[in-house]
């Protein structure tokens, strides 16, 4: 009757369920008898008189008791469990959320992002702290039994103890439109060696692209949200940067009439402080990107601006084969993320 | 199975009336501009069946649609998304506002309720009609919104989605809110009706409970609705003005619309339930032959039912970003509610105990009722319980749950009292075989269509999808297969009916034996409903041989 | 009369009043049921504004500052003043009741206009409010022009915070609402001064009269919130 | 029991209404000196009790509208009931969802830049950005 249990706490939910289930049946049963018996016991008989009983307070008094007496057993078991999942423990890892119409986003601690897919260590509290950016969702994932819905305008949170290896279905609960039914995301729940791994290399696509920085460094453009700024078709999108098309290996115009040639140094520059050098026309609104990008993926980002480039001989080489940054002291990188965003 | 009367009409041999309210005026326009609460009640009966045939046909193609994951049928895809998300809009929406909301109450109530009272007609009966006219130019409002552009928002019409998304949104939300104020005059003729058109004699405990139950939802009615006004009004406000008070781009907040929604639309499930109750209420007397058990814990359920409507609405809220304290306190106010429903469940069957008790149509919808309310309310507590709720909330189990408790409790509630008093509405007598047959398959095809969908929720299958993962497509086909006998049921019962129009006029006044004032009168009424006024010479529900010493 | 002999065909009372319905027994039984349609009505209008109050007041918690900043751009002495005339025009509401009570038709009819009239000035006075906030962009958020007062910046953006326009979102919904009720009173009141000097009225049977006060005053009652919710919190 | 109210009020009915202005004129007396002292009130800061002041006199002048002008002190209690049953239901909503609106837990993640993902309005010649959902 109901999935399987994913979290820590299903178990609780489905006791209370199951309770609720037979509590169901024997009321129902007592309710069916009681309906077809008395039907078909006394059935019609021409002439038959039947008492007069008008009332028996102590029956209304036994009918309306007893059963609210259950309805505060339940109340108060319902309250227990729900208690649990409602308070996150202070430990929990915090991955951010935003929905919008119809992906899913997942910001990890130290700044890598996926999207559609989910990535969690087994057997430690995740709690994740969600914001939309258009209309209302739902974070729904059966096996975790748990669901909260994702208001735009302000943060909710979820969290859940993933206690079963291997994939789980994440989908949206709440009606958002045309592709409400489409926005499904894949939870994966890695033992923690898995896990570290990808925290790695930020997707476990790694390995395939390891060769072709170019298209991992598209994905990159998709994933760190580039995409939302940059156009890569030469048109520039409003309220946003310069395309990327054609810039590699340019002389750029800077606001202040410099100018300065576009290559992995400027490129790495623009990421870390994007308000030092501001190109023509446009504002200084690009957000920093220190400390959220790995060094393999600026190379990637780089090997894929200069694939969009036209003079392919200008600039300096970009990589052809990505290698993967030197492994993160734990705590660093959160830390480094922390740094980043703040102002 | 009987299926001859069972019961010999009281007073089925007085000489029948030349004219009754139907023949005493002809020609559309005496319709038209009727005041007689008997005519706006066949009216509103029309006029909401038609409804319920629209809906229905949505919901049809809703369980078409949803027949395989692929949704190719004849190798085509006839539905895409986009329109998926309008028919089952349009279904929920015409379902609730032009269904059911006035089905009994306006329908029924309207043609029964005074004729109970022993009155002569409604307190405010042009506001009665007005009401009707308002009933339809709200129906028309919402079949342009279909006709130019199509509504996609779902009936709860939860911001920041409908105020984002196109479409004829706007003319929707506007016409629910006529409908609304056609609701409230209803309500308030009805309350209004109650407190002073009572006939010589009858107090307040000596009212039929139908009479209970509707003075109950008019309660409802006349304090809930304007709160849907308003909110539909901002909603269209924000719309058109960009007014910022539900849109988090503006500085508003979207929680706040459902709290508006459901201050109004949770008590608006007891507007639909109530009279269904209502209706029971006077069916198991009747064919129980025996008077009604606890009759004043029944009355004061139905008024406590409408004041604890009030006051559960955040249970809608759980997952919706309400704080955890209101969490809290919504989900033990929701408790309280099981309380009287409960009373009312136990005093039913307690009126069987010991009666004698023939299955014609009506009563055989009577016990469906029973049993597919308890299962509709008891899943209600499923929901209520806060850890449960989060699982189940916006799920295949809350359309199962809403639907056992709206179609198998008030619209089969609804069909029995139909039945019921169609031979005093139209003076005819459908064949009570076909009606007995219908009642079955509707039973049948119903849990066909709906019981499968608690297990689908469980399973985890959220509601408003129209792509769903394979594992749960035999469950579907399983439901719409059900919804096809269900359909079948419905069109057997209509069919039944509408041919027993045909027949020369030839119900007794009383065919069952009821005791309320309505079945003193002749069948079809007279345009002033009695030829004297009624006396009330003993309680309701006595079906005592001697006639009490008074 | 005896509880089980009221013939319904010939009413007790007033048989021959014009305004009696056949469907009730009695003059007082219709006049007593029009009432409590009509409060039931004004029921429902509590809960109509009722609405806007709870949204206002969520919002007044939400943006308090902001709130207490915007409704320095109101005109609190022409608020008082509409305040003064609208519960003056109360009072030529009861005192027209009261004539109709008296049977007297000269003073109704005066009483009568005498409310229209200070309706009529209430809308006028109205009338320059609007338009001095249109001129000066206070608005619906969408629409509002920083104020020099405006001290409030949205954390978020470095702006002025919406809860400045939000103020007058509800404003214009609330006294608008509020003012097209009046504006519905004037045109009720009008038909029953006409019909008062056609002479329809009496102390036998003046409900209209009555009812339309009822509603009038309850007009009233709502702009007694509205006065110190908008011009007069701190 | 409808007729024999009916017949009771033959009697007494309207006996207890006011039958000379003189109740009305001290009633608008009182409603206009309450005013004065409102607006009064309003210019001196107590705080948070300014709000509470207000709204305090304006109902007991609500009340004086509702007793002596709508007649509500003379008439029959039915509709007393009535009106008390719209401001109690009115009241219920507001104290729900001022339950709700005051113990939400204004919520950020760890790492909070101050900004929100929501798209902005256009920022015409308002300011638009985003929402601000708690302070
Ligand atoms: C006719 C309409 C109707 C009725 C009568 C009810 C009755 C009840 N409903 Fe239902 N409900 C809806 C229509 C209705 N509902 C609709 C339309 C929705 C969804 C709307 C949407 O989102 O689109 C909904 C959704 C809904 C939710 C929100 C689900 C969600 O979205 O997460 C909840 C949560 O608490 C709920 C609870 C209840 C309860 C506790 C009752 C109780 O009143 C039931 C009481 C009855 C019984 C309990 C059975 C009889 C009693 C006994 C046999 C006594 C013994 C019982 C016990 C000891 C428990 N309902
Ligand atoms: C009164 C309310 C009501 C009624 C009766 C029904 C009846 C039915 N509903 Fe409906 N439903 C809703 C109210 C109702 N529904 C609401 C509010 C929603 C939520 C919408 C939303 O999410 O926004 C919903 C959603 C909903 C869904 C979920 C869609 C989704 O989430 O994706 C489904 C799916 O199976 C469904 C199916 C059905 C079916 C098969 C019937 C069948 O029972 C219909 C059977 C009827 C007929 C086949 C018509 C035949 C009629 C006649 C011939 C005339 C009869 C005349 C006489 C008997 C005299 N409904
Ligand atoms: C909020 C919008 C925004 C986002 C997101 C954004 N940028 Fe930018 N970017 C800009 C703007 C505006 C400019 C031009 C002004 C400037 O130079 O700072 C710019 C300039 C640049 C430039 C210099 C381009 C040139 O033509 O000289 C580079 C390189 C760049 N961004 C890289 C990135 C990378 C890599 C990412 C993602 C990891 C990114 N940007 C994300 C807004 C954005
Ligand atoms: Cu996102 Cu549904
Ligand atoms: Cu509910």
């Amino acid at each position: 009757m109901l999935p399987p249990q994913g979290s820590a706490y299903a178990a609780e939910v489905d006791t209370v369920y199951m309770a609720l289930f037979w509590l169901s049946v024997v009321l129902f049963l007592g309710i069916a008898v009681c309906a077809i018996g008395f039907a078909w016991r006394y059935r019609y008989k021409p002439g038959r008189v039947t008492p007069h009983q008008t009332h028996n307070t102590m029956l209304e008094i036994i009918w309306s008791v007893i059963p609210l007496l259950l309805c505060i057993g339940i109340f108060f078991w319902g309250l227990h469990g729900w208690m649990e999942a409602a308070v996150a423990p202070g430990e929990a890892m915090e991955v951010q959320i935003v929905a919008k119409k119809w992906i899913w986003q997942f910001e990890y601690p130290d700044g890598t992002r996926t999207v559609n897919e989910l990535h969690v260590p087994v057997n430690k509290p995740v709690r994740f702290v969600m914001t939309s950016e258009d209309v209302i969702h739902d974070f729904f994932v059966p096996d975790m039994r748990t669901k909260q819905d994702i208001v735009p305008g302000r943060y909710t949170q979820e969290w859940f103890t993933p206690t079963v290896l291997g994939v789980h279905h994440v989908t949206c609960a709440e009606y958002c439109g045309k592709g409400h039914s489409d926005m499904q995301a894949k939870l994966s729940v890695d033992t923690d060696a898995d896990y570290q791994k990808f925290m790695e290399t930020g997707g476990t696509e790694w390995e395939d692209y390891k060769n072709n920085p170019a298209a991992w460094g598209k994905l990159q453009w998709e994933r760190k949200g580039c995409s939302t700024c940059h156009s890569i078709d030469g048109t520039r999108i409003p309220g946003g940067g310069p395309s990327w098309k054609g810039i590699w290996g340019k002389m750029e115009e800077m606001n202040d009439g410099r100018k300065v040639l576009v290559d992995q140094d400027y490129v790495i520059e623009s990421e870390d402080f994007p308000q030092a050098k501001i190109v023509k026309g446009f504002e200084p609104i690009m957000p920093t990107f220190q400390g959220l990008l790995r060094s393999h993926e600026r190379q990637g980002i780089i090997a894929f601006i200069k694939s969009l480039g036209n003079d392919p001989n200008g600039g300096p080489p970009a990589p052809t084969v990505l290698s993967l940054p030197p492994k993160p002291q734990p705590g660093q990188q959160a830390q480094g993320g922390a740094q980043g965003q703040a102002k | 199975m009987e299926h001859t009367l069972t019961t010999q009409p009281h007073t089925g041999d007085r000489p029948r009336p030349a004219k009754n309210y139907l023949n005493a005026e002809k020609g559309i326009w005496s319709w038209m501009t009727t005041v007689d609460h008997k005519r706006i009640g066949v009216m509103y009966l029309v006029g909401v069946l038609s409804a319920f045939f629209v809906g229905g046909i949505f919901a049809l193609i809703v369980r078409l649609t949803l027949l395989t994951p692929s949704h190719k049928l004849f190798g085509k895809v006839l539905i895409t998304a986009q329109t998926y998300n309008r028919v089952f809009t349009l279904h929920g929406a015409i379902m609730v506002f032009l269904f059911i909301i006035p089905s009994v109450p306006a329908a029924l109530g309207n043609f029964v309720m005074p004729l109970m009272l022993g009155a002569k007609d409604v307190a405010f009966p042009r506001l009665n009609l007005a009401s009707f006219y308002l009933w339809v130019l709200g129906a028309v409002m919402a079949v342009c919104s279909m006709i130019f552009g199509a509504v996609d928002t779902g009936w709860t019409f939860y911001t920041p989605y409908s105020t984002t998304t196109d479409g004829a949104v706007t003319l929707m939300t506007m016409a629910v809110f006529v409908l609304g104020f056609s609701s409230i005059f209803t309500g308030i003729n009805f309350v209004a009706t109650v407190h002073k058109l009572r006939a010589p004699g009858i107090g307040w405990f000596d009212m039929p409970l139908f009479v209970w139950g509707i003075y109950s939802t008019a309660i409802i009615q006349v304090l809930a609705t304007p709160v849907l006004g308003i909110t539909l009004a901002l909603l269209a406000l924000e719309r058109v003005f960009s007014i910022g008070i539900f849109d988090p781009k503006l500085g508003g907040d979207p929680v706040l619309f459902q709290h508006f929604f459901w201050f109004y639309s949770h008590p608006a499930v007891y507007i639909m339930i109530l009279p269904g109750m209502a209706i029971i209420s006077e069916l198991i007397p009747t064919f129980s032959r025996k008077t009604m058990f606890g009759y004043r814990a029944v009355a004061y359920s139905s008024v406590s039912l409408a004041l604890l409507s009030f006051i559960v609405w955040g249970h809608h809220l759980f997952v919706a970003g309400q704080s955890q304290l209101a969490n809290v306190i919504f989900s033990a106010l929701t408790f309280l509610v099981a309380i009287p429903s409960g009373v009312k469940m136990f005093n039913w069957l307690g009126t069987m105990y010991k009666g004698n008790i023939s299955l014609e149509t009506p009563m055989m919808y009577a016990i469906s009722f029973l049993l597919l309310f308890a299962i509709g309310g008891l899943t209600g507590i499923f929901l209520g319980t806060l850890s449960t709720d989060v699982h189940l909330t916006d799920t295949y189990f809350v359309v199962a749950h809403f639907h056992y408790v709206m179609m198998g409790g008030t619209v089969i509630a609804f069909i029995g009292g139909l039945h019921y008093w169609w031979p005093k509405m139209t003076g005819r007598m459908y064949k009570e075989f076909w009606g007995q047959v219908g009642a079955v398959i509707v039973f049948i095809g119903f849990n066909m269509t709906f019981l499968t969908q608690f297990f689908l929720g469980s399973q985890g299958m959220p509601r408003r999808y129209y792509n769903y993962l394979d594992q749960y497509q035999p469950l579907h086909a399983f439901s719409t297969v059900g919804s096809w006998v269900l359909g079948l049921g419905l069109f057997l019962t209509a069919a039944n009916l509408l041919a027993s129009l045909r027949k020369p006029y030839d119900a007794p006044d009383n065919p069952w034996g009821g005791t309320t004032l309505e079945w003193q009168t002749s069948s079809p009424p007279i345009t002033h409903n009695f030829e004297d006024q009624p006396v009330l010479e003993k309680a309701p529900y006595d079906y005592r041989p001697e006639p009490v010493a008074h | 009369m005896s509880t089980t002999s009221v013939d319904i065909h010939q009413p007790h009372g007033h048989p021959d009043d014009p305004h009696h319905q056949h469907h009730f027994a009695t003059m007082e039984q219709q006049f007593d049921t029009s009432k409590i349609g009509m409060w039931l009505f004004l029921a429902t209008e509590v809960l109509l504004f009722g609405g806007l109050f709870v949204g206002f007041g969520l919002m007044q918690a939400r943006y308090p500052q902001e709130f207490v900043e915007a409704h320095e751009h109101l005109q609190r002495p022409l608020g008082a003043l509409n305040t003064v005339v609208l519960l003056v025009s109360s009072f030529t509401m009861v005192m027209g009741v009261l004539s109709a009570q008296r049977n007297d038709k000269k003073k109704l009819v005066l009483f009568l206009i005498l409310t229209i009239i200070c309706a009529g000035i209430f809308l006028t006075v109205k009338y320059f409010e609007y338009s001095h906030k249109f001129e000066e962009h206070l608005l619906p958020p969408r629409w509002y022009h920083a104020q020099p007062g405006d001290t409030v910046k949205d954390p978020y953006t470095g702006q002025i915070s919406h809860g400045y326009g939000t103020f007058f979102a509800f404003y214009f919904m609330m006294t608008g609402l509020h003012g097209f009720h009046i504006l519905v009173g004037m045109i009720l009141l009008a038909w029953i001064a006409v019909r008062a000097h056609r002479g329809e009225f009496s102390k036998e049977y003046y409900t209209p009269v009555d009812l339309i006060g009822l509603y009038w005053h309850l007009v009233d009652l709502i702009w007694i919130y509205l006065f110190p919710l908008y011009y007069l919190i701190k | 029991m409808s007729t024999d109210q009916i017949i009771q009020h033959e009697e007494t009915d309207a006996d207890h209404e006011p039958h000379s202005s003189g109740v009305y004129v001290k009633t608008l007396i009182a409603l206009l000196i309450l005013t004065a002292i409102t607006v009064g009130a309003s210019y001196i800061d107590f705080g948070a009790g300014n709000v509470v002041i207000a709204l305090f006199i304006a109902t007991i002048k609500a009340t004086i509208v509702a007793l002596f002008f709508m007649h509500l002190r003379y008439d029959k209690p039915v509709n007393a009931v009535i009106a008390c049953a719209g401001f109690l239901f009115l009241g219920i909503f507001l104290m729900f969802c001022f339950i709700d609106f005051g113990s939400r837990d204004g919520l950020r993640p760890v790492n909070w830049n101050g900004k929100m993902p929501v798209e902005t309005a256009a920022p015409a010649p308002a300011p638009g950005a985003a929402a601000p959902a708690n302070k």
